[in-house]
């Protein structure tokens, strides 16, 4: 068997007195798209943001293509990164398309995308900025390369920091509910570009309320419940057949 | 200590001791005094500009080694530095519109509006002899001259030359005259100008003793002291 | 050309020269606002306490006393100090070899010019005013912004330097316009420590030439002029650099 | 270093403290006199009201304080007219001179602060004042003067605590305010640490009790 | 026949270019309620500005107690009032009651509802303030009579505004959607204050979107489209039989 591309172990995490993680396991091997679903409150963003340490996580370990994050206690904060460097290299290996976009507002359309390339991967500008063009053309938005994010519809921003997203050749893709702040019109257009990117073999993590999207575009399925894994499977297994209860009710609400 | 430099300190705004040109530079008989005495030494000299009433602190805080600015020998300030023989004496004088009486005493003293530089001989001499009048402290003698021009003061008190040149002799002076005698009781005015200078340095100090002797005997002294007055601004030996 | 009874080209130089002291002190003051926002912001007790000590200080003394005690009171602290430890230096020495001759370790006199002096004080004065400015500048940048930067593997210079300080450098514009409006002015106060300045040289001239509206009017006139530049800037800049939106 | 050249001399700091302290309270509230109707006023449509308002405003705040006081006091006396004018009575004293620009300079901050709290006034609650059937007049005293005064307050304390330190010029024509006091007793003793540190202290009481007086002024609005 | 308390003829406003009344015509007699409706943007408010004046009428006449409100022509504004006198007099008959309450927020409860009696009609203060504690008593807020608005809820706030316009006794009371900025709980208290008013007799001009309110208490409907009186007349008359095609289209949308 393969080396999984990522792999997360008993994972758990508290807000003080707030256990929100009671102990995850999941694996994502190259080209899997998982959907994590789950009601508000059950910690899907907070899982996400454990793997690539924008949460510590209290305990648990985290691989990223079978290197172990390494983790030291700390008497304020509990664990800690033992290794900042390595952080931040395993982060520019895992990028990240938020809600809220999250692009930059001083810098254009272009610039997004060639920032974390040039400044944090250290690719001679000019190559990214050739791989950046190529990269808006395929998110459709090359025409608005030079444009501010403040002058985008939020459909285009999501696909701008998909681009940005895609530009660091991240192994692992996450996705925080990245069409839930968008318009209904346009959701579409984001689904869309992430349904190619399905297509094409990206490892993906997509947190998401798309019952269509889960069902139809990815391999693999995760129903968090109070801080664990109730239910997961392929997707044609459990929307037809599950086994919580938690999840039924969960999917006759939603749909 | 040899002093091969030395940084000097004028006040540049208290004519004709030191007074500064529309392009900035300085001049006056301190100035020419300051460089002979340089000279006399072979060091090489830096005049700084300060005004009067930070000129003893900036001496204390090493902004430069000497002050040549017509400061009067007195006991308070010797607390503080160390001051050569004297280089000059000149007394200090009332200065009002013409007609105005004068007299020195307390009572008629009493109310009336009186000039001085800031930290000043004058200012001593005033606020313990004339407690009861209204003094008023400048920056500058300058500043007071345009005053009494104002009608603002009855009287300004300061060296008689820099009252001489600053006032008398400038356009519309002839309205003003001096009043009252020569003042230079000791007490307050000291023993004449001196070069003043941190008690530390007791080897410039005698230097510059004898620098003054040496530009007194070949004539040096004189020929600037001519520049810029009719009459001995040394004194008595 | 206008002729100020041949005062107008030191004037010129007064005017050029209260134009240096603004900006220099104004880099000062940027960079030490920015250092004092970043320490109240900061989880350190120590660093926030000297902070806030700074900007409560300064808040409470006026311009014009601050400066005079650096000038003088500073001036006469830091060359003490190295006097003392000179003369205590070579004793020692002295103590171990009687022969030794009187050397100044130290620089024997550091000298505090008023040009330096109005800086600093200027720049320290308002360093603490601009550390209210950015410290609301750095709360308003929206937090996002800086959770992508972590995101994409920045480092905390890089997060700083490329996401947080261009995006705070918009919000505090219109603050530090305003700072600097006020800056522009207390300049004038370094007539007072002796600089030859354009206000203490109109003083210098109002003294000789007896005309001391005539002066005093020119410099006002010239601030104004500055005043109504920098306004004129300070629109263009905000306008540039406000958030790009349709 | 020695403070006891400060308690020797400190009835010379507490004359310079009453002195800063008249001078300043007097000062704003002839500026507060001036500022209200040129606040109110800097908005009106004629342009003959408001371009000399404009201008005064555009003066004052544009140039230092230092500078305007220099104007007032030594430029005056260049006009030979005035001297001979009953004003000179008032020109030629210091204090006067200081008050007039003090008042002039703070008048002009405050009014920028008046324009500044009038155009934020909730418009609604002035078309409720109209709509019954109040006069122009009776809205500007009952309903925004009021209503603008909590608003205006911490940007005026600022200008209390600013004009507390522009004020420490006033020593530099002969007004022996806390300044001018300690620069008497540096130029006597030649400590200006000791000297100046002592006036800092004594601003610093100053400052901070305008500061904690505002702070209970604006608790006491915060139930609107 | 009596002369009406309010009377409107051929009202016309326009703002610049944008005609928004164009001919209306109305009376009030003493004890009508009438109540105003029509879609966003046909008018309602401007109509209702235009009674006392807060709009100044492009042309047309405004006649209260018979009196007629005298207007000049102006170089720049168009038409203006003659005297400002007689406009503040006539307001100050007409109470307006805002959507958005527009308490003074400086003044407490008490001193909103007293100040325009004192320092406009120059009742005596002490007389003032029993008559306000009797109106606050009656709009159920005497508790609150030393309160500021910023610490009352919307519909209370409401309710003091119409103590507000009844202190100055006036001959008519205008209310522009008086229950459109309360949250649903809060609209009932501020509705079953008016239909008291209504029941005692007052006259009253009332826009609103509250349909049982203008069908169960007005005695006299307006409908206004494209700055015109489409249709108009008892309430059981025009809500059973509609005689114009874009009212009934209307009332078939709110309900
Ligand atoms: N920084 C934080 N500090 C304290 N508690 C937090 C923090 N972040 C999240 N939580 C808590 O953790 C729990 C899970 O939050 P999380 O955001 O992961 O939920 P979610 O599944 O993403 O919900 P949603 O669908 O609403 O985004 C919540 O109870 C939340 O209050
Ligand atoms: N002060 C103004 N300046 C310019 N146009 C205005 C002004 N006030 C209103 N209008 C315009 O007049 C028209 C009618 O506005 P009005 O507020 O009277 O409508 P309304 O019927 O009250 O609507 P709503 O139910 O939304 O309150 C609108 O097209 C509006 O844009
Ligand atoms: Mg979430
Ligand atoms: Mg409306």
């Amino acid at each position: 068997m393969t080396v999984p591309t990522l792999s997360i172990r008993n994972l758990h995490k508290s807000f003080a007195d707030n256990q929100v993680l009671k102990g995850i396991d999941l694996e994502a091997h190259k080209g899997d798209v998982i959907s994590i679903l789950g009601a508000s409150g059950s910690g899907k963003s907070t899982l996400l943001r454990c793997v690539n340490l924008l949460e510590t996580p209290t305990s648990g370990d985290i691989l990223v293509n079978g290197e172990l994050i390494k983790m030291k206690s700390d008497k304020k904060r509990g664990a800690i990164p033992e290794s900042n460097k390595q952080v931040e290299r395993i982060r520019s290996r895992l990028a990240m398309v938020f809600q809220s976009f999250n692009l930059w507002s001083h810098l254009s359309v272009l610039e997004n995308v060639i920032e974390a390339p040039v400044h944090v991967l250290g690719v001679p500008k000019k190559e990214a900025i050739v791989k950046a063009e190529a990269l808006l053309q395929r998110v459709g938005l090359y025409e608005r390369k030079d444009y501010y994010p403040g002058q985008l519809s939020g459909g285009q921003q999501q696909r701008v920091a998909i681009a940005r997203a895609l530009a660091v050749e991240p192994e692992v893709m996450l996705f925080d509910e990245p069409t839930s702040a968008l318009d209904p019109e346009l959701v579409g257009e984001v689904l869309a570009v992430m349904r190619d990117l399905a297509k094409e073999g990206r490892t993906m993590l997509v947190v998401t309320h798309e019952m269509a999207f889960a069902r139809d575009v990815s391999n693999k399925v995760l129903f968090l419940h109070q801080g664990l894994v109730e239910e997961q499977g392929k997707p044609e297994d459990i929307f037809t057949n599950p086994s919580s209860e938690r999840f039924k009710q969960f999917i006759s609400t939603v749909y | 200590k040899e002093w091969k430099e030395i940084r000097i300190g004028v006040e540049g705004a208290y004519p004709p001791f030191s007074k500064t040109e529309e392009d900035g530079s300085i001049t006056g008989f301190d100035i020419d005094i300051a460089n002979a005495l340089c000279a006399e030494l072979e060091a090489k000299c830096t005049l700084v500009k300060q005004d009067w009433d930070g000129i003893i602190p900036a001496l204390l805080g090493r902004k430069f080694d000497a002050i040549i600015a017509t400061m009067d020998i007195t006991e308070e300030r010797q607390k503080k530095v160390a001051f050569t023989k004297k280089y000059q004496h000149i007394p200090a004088r009332f200065v009002a519109i013409k007609g105005v009486a004068y007299e020195a005493t307390e009572a008629f003293m009493e109310g009336k509006k009186i000039g001085v530089q800031r930290a000043t001989t004058m200012d001593l001499y005033i606020s313990d002899n004339f407690p009861s009048a209204k003094i008023k402290r400048y920056g500058s003698a300058d500043e007071a001259y345009l005053d009494l021009k104002a009608d603002r003061l009855d009287y300004v008190m300061a060296d008689s030359a820099a009252i001489a040149d600053g006032l008398l002799a400038k356009d519309g002076g002839d309205k003003f005259e001096f009043v009252g005698p020569k003042l230079n009781d000791p007490k307050w005015f000291g023993y004449g100008a001196g070069i003043a200078i941190r008690k530390q340095d007791k080897d410039l100090v005698e230097q510059l003793n004898k620098a003054i002797d040496a530009i007194r005997a070949d004539g040096t002294y004189k020929t600037i002291q001519d520049k810029y007055f009719t009459f001995d601004v040394y004194g008595q030996e | 050309m206008f002729s100020l009874y041949g005062y107008q080209d030191i004037f010129l130089e007064g005017a050029w020269l209260t134009l240096q002291v603004a900006l220099l002190s104004l880099v000062l003051s940027v960079a030490l606002g920015l250092l004092a926002a970043l320490a109240k912001l900061s989880h350190s007790t120590i660093l926030t306490s000297i902070a806030t000590l700074y900007t409560t200080i300064i808040r409470g003394i006026p311009d014009l006393i601050l400066m005079l005690l650096i000038f003088f009171g500073g001036q006469l602290l830091i060359n003490d100090m190295s006097y003392n430890l000179n003369e205590w230096l070579n004793e020692t020495i002295t103590g171990y070899y009687p022969n030794h001759e009187w050397t100044a370790y130290l620089p024997e006199y550091i000298d505090i010019s008023p040009y330096f002096a109005g800086i600093v004080t200027i720049g320290f004065i308002f360093g603490a005013y601009m550390a209210e400015t950015f410290r609301g500048a750095i709360l308003s940048v929206d937090k996002g912004q800086l959770e992508a930067a972590t995101a994409y593997g920045m480092n905390k210079y890089k997060r700083f330097f490329r996401v947080m300080f261009p995006q705070m450098m918009r919000h505090a514009l219109p603050g530090l316009g305003n700072n600097w409006l006020v800056l522009l002015k207390t300049t004038a106060l370094v007539s007072i420590i002796g600089l030859q300045d354009m206000v203490k040289i109109a003083g210098d001239a109002s003294g000789s030439t007896q005309k001391p509206f005539t002066f005093y009017l020119v410099v006002a006139l010239i601030f104004l002029f500055y005043t109504a530049v920098s306004t004129t800037a300070l629109k263009w800049a905000e306008r540039k650099y406000s958030i790009q939106t349709r | 270093m020695d403070f006891s050249i400060i308690l020797n001399e400190y009835q010379f700091y507490l004359e310079g403290l009453w002195t800063t302290t008249w001078l300043v309270a007097l000062s704003l509230l002839i500026g507060l006199v001036i500022a209200i109707p040129a606040g109110v006023l800097r908005s009106h449509q004629n342009w003959l009201i408001k371009g000399p308002i404009w201008a005064y405003m555009y003066f004052f705040r544009g140039s230092p304080l230092l500078v305007q006081l220099f104007l007032i006091y030594y430029g005056v006396a260049q006009f030979d007219s005035l001297r001979e004018s009953w004003l000179w009575y008032y020109f030629q004293e210091a204090w006067f001179c200081a008050l007039l620009a003090f008042s002039l300079n703070t008048g002009a901050y405050t009014a920028e602060i008046v324009r500044g709290v009038i155009n934020t006034m909730p418009k609604g609650e002035l078309e409720a004042a109209k709509a019954y059937g109040m006069s122009p007049w009776q809205i500007l005293k009952r309903i925004t003067l009021p209503n603008s005064l909590k608003r205006a307050l911490p940007a005026y304390s600022n200008e209390i605590i600013f004009m507390i330190h522009g004020s420490a010029i006033a020593g530099v024509v002969t007004i022996v305010d806390i300044t001018g006091a300690a620069r008497v007793v540096n130029a006597r003793y030649y400590a200006p640490f000791e000297a100046y540190l002592a006036a800092g202290v004594l601003y610093m009481c100053l400052t901070f009790s305008v500061i904690y007086l505002f702070k209970l002024w604006e608790k006491s609005y915060q139930h609107q």
